[in-house]
């Protein structure tokens, strides 16, 4: 087992340590784990609290901040948070206006925020969720739990984020996010499986030389192998199954934002590498670009391999995309 | 008559049997799920021992409530809401009474084997913990160690089952083949009571 | 070989082809692998020019901007850019006010910048280097190359780059870079070999339940290999080796400036854990920490492992570290 | 005497064998290097055949003036300046002769071996080319083929060494019992001028 780590046990506690240290503007709850930006309730604005489990860094608490998150609840490794945490985030940023959870579809994360969102309402506290779905790999059907939330949960996450830090009320904020989700698809392969602390050893075995395709983030395979194929064929496959779905659903045929997701041990460089071949394929295809993030975002612990998610963006989105903001993984604007 | 201290060893048992079982759960969750069921339930039952020593309830109604409260509030995933369901649910049928009777407590979790299956909207069939639960809660009437088999029936039942629910789902075709975890560590808690209905008969 | 890519020998072609495609403030020319920020001529400013291998990501490419690097020349992967590179990237950047060259103490990039120099001296461009040695795993003697540049060179980059975009001369950023790596200290540690696209096998072998202290981030073995330590011993034996250095040399007892860096494979996750335990260790130790930054800044493309990079910052330093910087990979301020 | 072409010759066979022992160059750079050696060579002088190809040039110097050229602009790391270097200074010390001697290109190999000490700094002994450069220039004096045996013997000997240059050098007491992939590679270059000369005195 090839991990920095203390033991299996500690790692999720070992980390928001880490990020109190790291961060003096997260007031991080170790024992409780919760993430809250210090002025939550300063600004009288929708309180934002998304969390699920651990081993996706920096989602979610490192979008805890200005103009994204107002708090975050990480589970363990790949285990949705339970109930109490949730509804101590909740409370943690309620500042009279309501909360919005944002919530990823996966029956642990849809069943944990219910039940928080259930004890909120009873305590008084007005609470809307908005389920991410984007992940086209997964058919939505009754045959199913439905297609997974992935790379979208950050598009969503800072688009609400930038509504309600400009003050927008609940019901608006959730609109925007189901907008945003509604707009956005991904597709995710893996090169390599990952290995949580707890079981110490790969998820799935990848012989060399083959790869899965339609991955979700929780190290499990994809819906089907094939041999190992060059970026520029990875891409063709990842942008056009992306690009089927979101003709179908998309309101507009506007521009897209576009995500392009490391899952973790993926060289940076490679990634830049496999972009060029996403925007290739995407020029090719004729959809215009407004706006590119090539980074680590939503990984999957040490697992090899790339997500590509897309957002057709109208105007508004755009502006509250560009809109301001700072937190641990994810700056601008100040 | 089942006693509250009854209930209690149940929980006992089952906390032992997942910690003696938790890498083979962890390893059954690995081909079609996430590689933590083991540690979930471990880290759950852990706590359900923990929280029923501090200050152990009185009715075999307030153990369960206990236990299943203890579960949502330490599990998380999935397997927790639905197994705290599952044991909150119970315990509320069985009321306050100091001892039930086992056809209380058949009909009890009956009702929250009902209420895992409106939670989480799966059927028989769909190779989850469900199909553990109902085959074992239908072969209670017969008896406790009839349950247990007819859960582990169940659950090997999973393996050639497409999933329809849960993470296995994701997987299509590809989840053929493979028993889920679920279903599995769902006959290990009726196997648990099994046990611990044998030892108390035979005392 | 587990590796998004189109082919070993394309690799750094197709990363410059994602880079230009995700940054349209980047100038990037693809054939000649120089990456210009587009206003670098524009304020009059000193320029300052970096580069070395490619395995890095980000460092150096993903520096350059607003406030750090004025161009970058990455060379194949782990090998020092070619003079002709060096010295194009300076002529693209020079406004008149001269070039600093800010080199990693490997015999590769100082002899091509070395050649760079020359030529651009002939060419009547003034040139300064500021070479960078802050890995105390190697001593410093006639018996070695010298102390390799690791994890400092972001502060070197950052706090000089913060200089000229101030306007300072070039006999004042090439001080100040000079006073930072002087008062920088760096330890690695891999807990995996890493890849490289032309070899296609890990660089060496590490049986599990082993680990590499003392490497570089070329994916070298390191001067001593152990059992595998949990991470609050890796963080006493890496903070302990940086500052029994920093002691020595550093000109003031100030606070520091803390990169708890990744190697490229580490989560996240596990980088901040292990950040809680250097955190600890730097407490107990009696030595503040001014500012953090934890993340995969100067990788060794899939190496798993971290480095410890501590600089005695003064008033001085603080404020310029603090300054607004804008590039792809270091954004605050603005 | 020896002509340009028997330069162009040399650089040909030099090409033809480091990509014959790329892959095992790179080998040699990956326990104490960085494991780029044999493509760095490769990039270099498939750079060094075109350049040649493109425009030969007419005069030994000329030749290798303009093959160390290209391998400073297209190999990079260490060895494309320390090569570039040995290249250019042993074709300047060639002036514009048409035709040179055995005995000048001895010297001006010379000195193309003193310029790479001096601009690497390193001395035999240190773990680096210049241990098989040395040696075989050394041997020059008796023939092409005793200089490429004893640039290969220097490149053996490097195995027991400990590394006072470059990469190597990081790795202190590790880097015993490597061989030096640069000077593996200066033998190979020794080498094909020997081939080289072989075919050229047996026609
Ligand atoms: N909708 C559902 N209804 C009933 N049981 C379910 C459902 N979804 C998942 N399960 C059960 O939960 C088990 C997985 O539990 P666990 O691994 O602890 O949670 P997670 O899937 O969140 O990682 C599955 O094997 C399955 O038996
Ligand atoms: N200072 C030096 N003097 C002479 N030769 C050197 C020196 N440093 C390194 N070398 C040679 O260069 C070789 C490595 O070349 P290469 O792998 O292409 O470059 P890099 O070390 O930059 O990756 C070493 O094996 C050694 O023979
Ligand atoms: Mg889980
Ligand atoms: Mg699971
Ligand atoms: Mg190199
Ligand atoms: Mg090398």
């Amino acid at each position: 087992m090839r991990m920095l780590i203390n033991s299996p046990e500690t790692v999720v506690a070992d980390a928001l340590r880490g990020m109190a240290a790291a961060h003096p503007d997260l007031d991080v709850d170790v024992e409780r784990r919760v993430v809250v930006r210090r002025d939550a309730r300063a600004g009288g604005r929708v309180g934002l609290v998304s969390g699920g489990g651990s081993g996706h860094e920096p989602l979610h608490a490192g979008f805890v901040g200005h103009g994204m998150l107002s708090a975050a609840c990480p589970g363990e490794v790949f285990t949705s948070p339970v109930p109490d945490q949730v509804l101590r985030a909740a409370a943690a940023v309620d500042s009279g206006q309501g909360v919005l959870f944002v919530v990823k579809n996966y029956t642990g994360d849809v069943l944990n925020f219910e039940m928080a969102a259930e004890l909120a309402e009873e305590d008084g506290l007005p609470v809307e969720s908005v389920l991410v779905n984007d992940d086209v790999a997964v058919t939505d059907s009754l045959y199913t739990a439905g297609r997974r939330g992935t790379g979208a949960t950050l598009f969503v996450e800072k688009i609400a984020g930038a509504a309600a830090e400009e003050g927008a009320p609940l019901d608006r904020v959730a609109e925007l996010a189901r907008r945003v989700n509604a707009a956005s698809r991904s597709f995710g392969v893996a090169l390599s499986a990952c290995t949580t602390p707890a079981k110490g050893s790969p998820t799935f075995d990848l012989p060399d030389g083959e790869l899965e395709l339609g991955v979700g983030i929780h190290g499990e395979p994809g819906r089907e192998r094939r041999a190992m194929m060059p970026a520029r064929e990875i891409a063709e496959v990842a942008v056009g199954a992306v690009l089927a779905e979101l003709g179908e659903v998309a309101p507009a045929d506007g521009p897209v934002l576009a995500l392009v997701n490391g899952m973790g041990a993926t060289p940076l460089l490679e990634l830049y590498g496999f972009h060029a071949e996403v925007a290739r394929v995407l020029a090719e295809r004729g959809v215009p670009v407004a706006r590119t993030l090539v980074g680590n975002y939503v990984t999957s612990l040490d697992m090899a391999g790339c997500s590509v998610t897309l957002c057709r963006a109208d105007e508004e989105l755009l502006r509250l995309w560009d809109a301001p903001v700072r937190t641990a993984a994810l700056r601008w604007g100040c | 008559m089942r006693d509250a201290e009854f209930f209690r060893r149940w929980m006992t048992a089952a906390a032992a049997v997942v910690e003696r079982e938790a890498d083979r759960l962890t390893e059954l969750d690995s081909p079609i799920g996430d590689a933590d069921h083991g540690s979930n339930l471990l880290r759950g039952f852990t706590a359900v021992r923990a929280a029923l020593g501090a200050e152990p309830p009185g009715t075999p109604g307030a153990v369960l409530v206990l236990a299943g409260r203890t579960l949502i509030s330490t599990v998380g995933g999935a397997s927790g809401p639905l197994y705290g369901t599952l044991l909150r649910r119970t315990g509320k049928e069985l009321g306050e009474a100091a001892e039930v009777s086992d056809e209380e407590l058949r009909k009890a979790l009956y009702a929250g084997v009902g209420a895992v299956a409106q939670l989480g909207g799966a059927a028989p069939g769909d190779k989850t913990m469900l199909d553990a639960l109902v085959a074992g809660v239908a072969a209670l009437s017969t008896s406790y160690r009839a349950s247990a088999d007819a859960a582990e029936n169940g659950a090997r039942a999973t393996v050639p089952m497409l999933a329809r629910k849960g993470r296995a789902s994701y997987l299509g075709e590809r989840s053929i083949g493979h028993q889920d975890p679920g279903a599995t560590s769902a006959a290990l808690l009726l196997g648990a009571l099994a046990d611990v209905a044998d030892t108390a008969d035979a005392a």
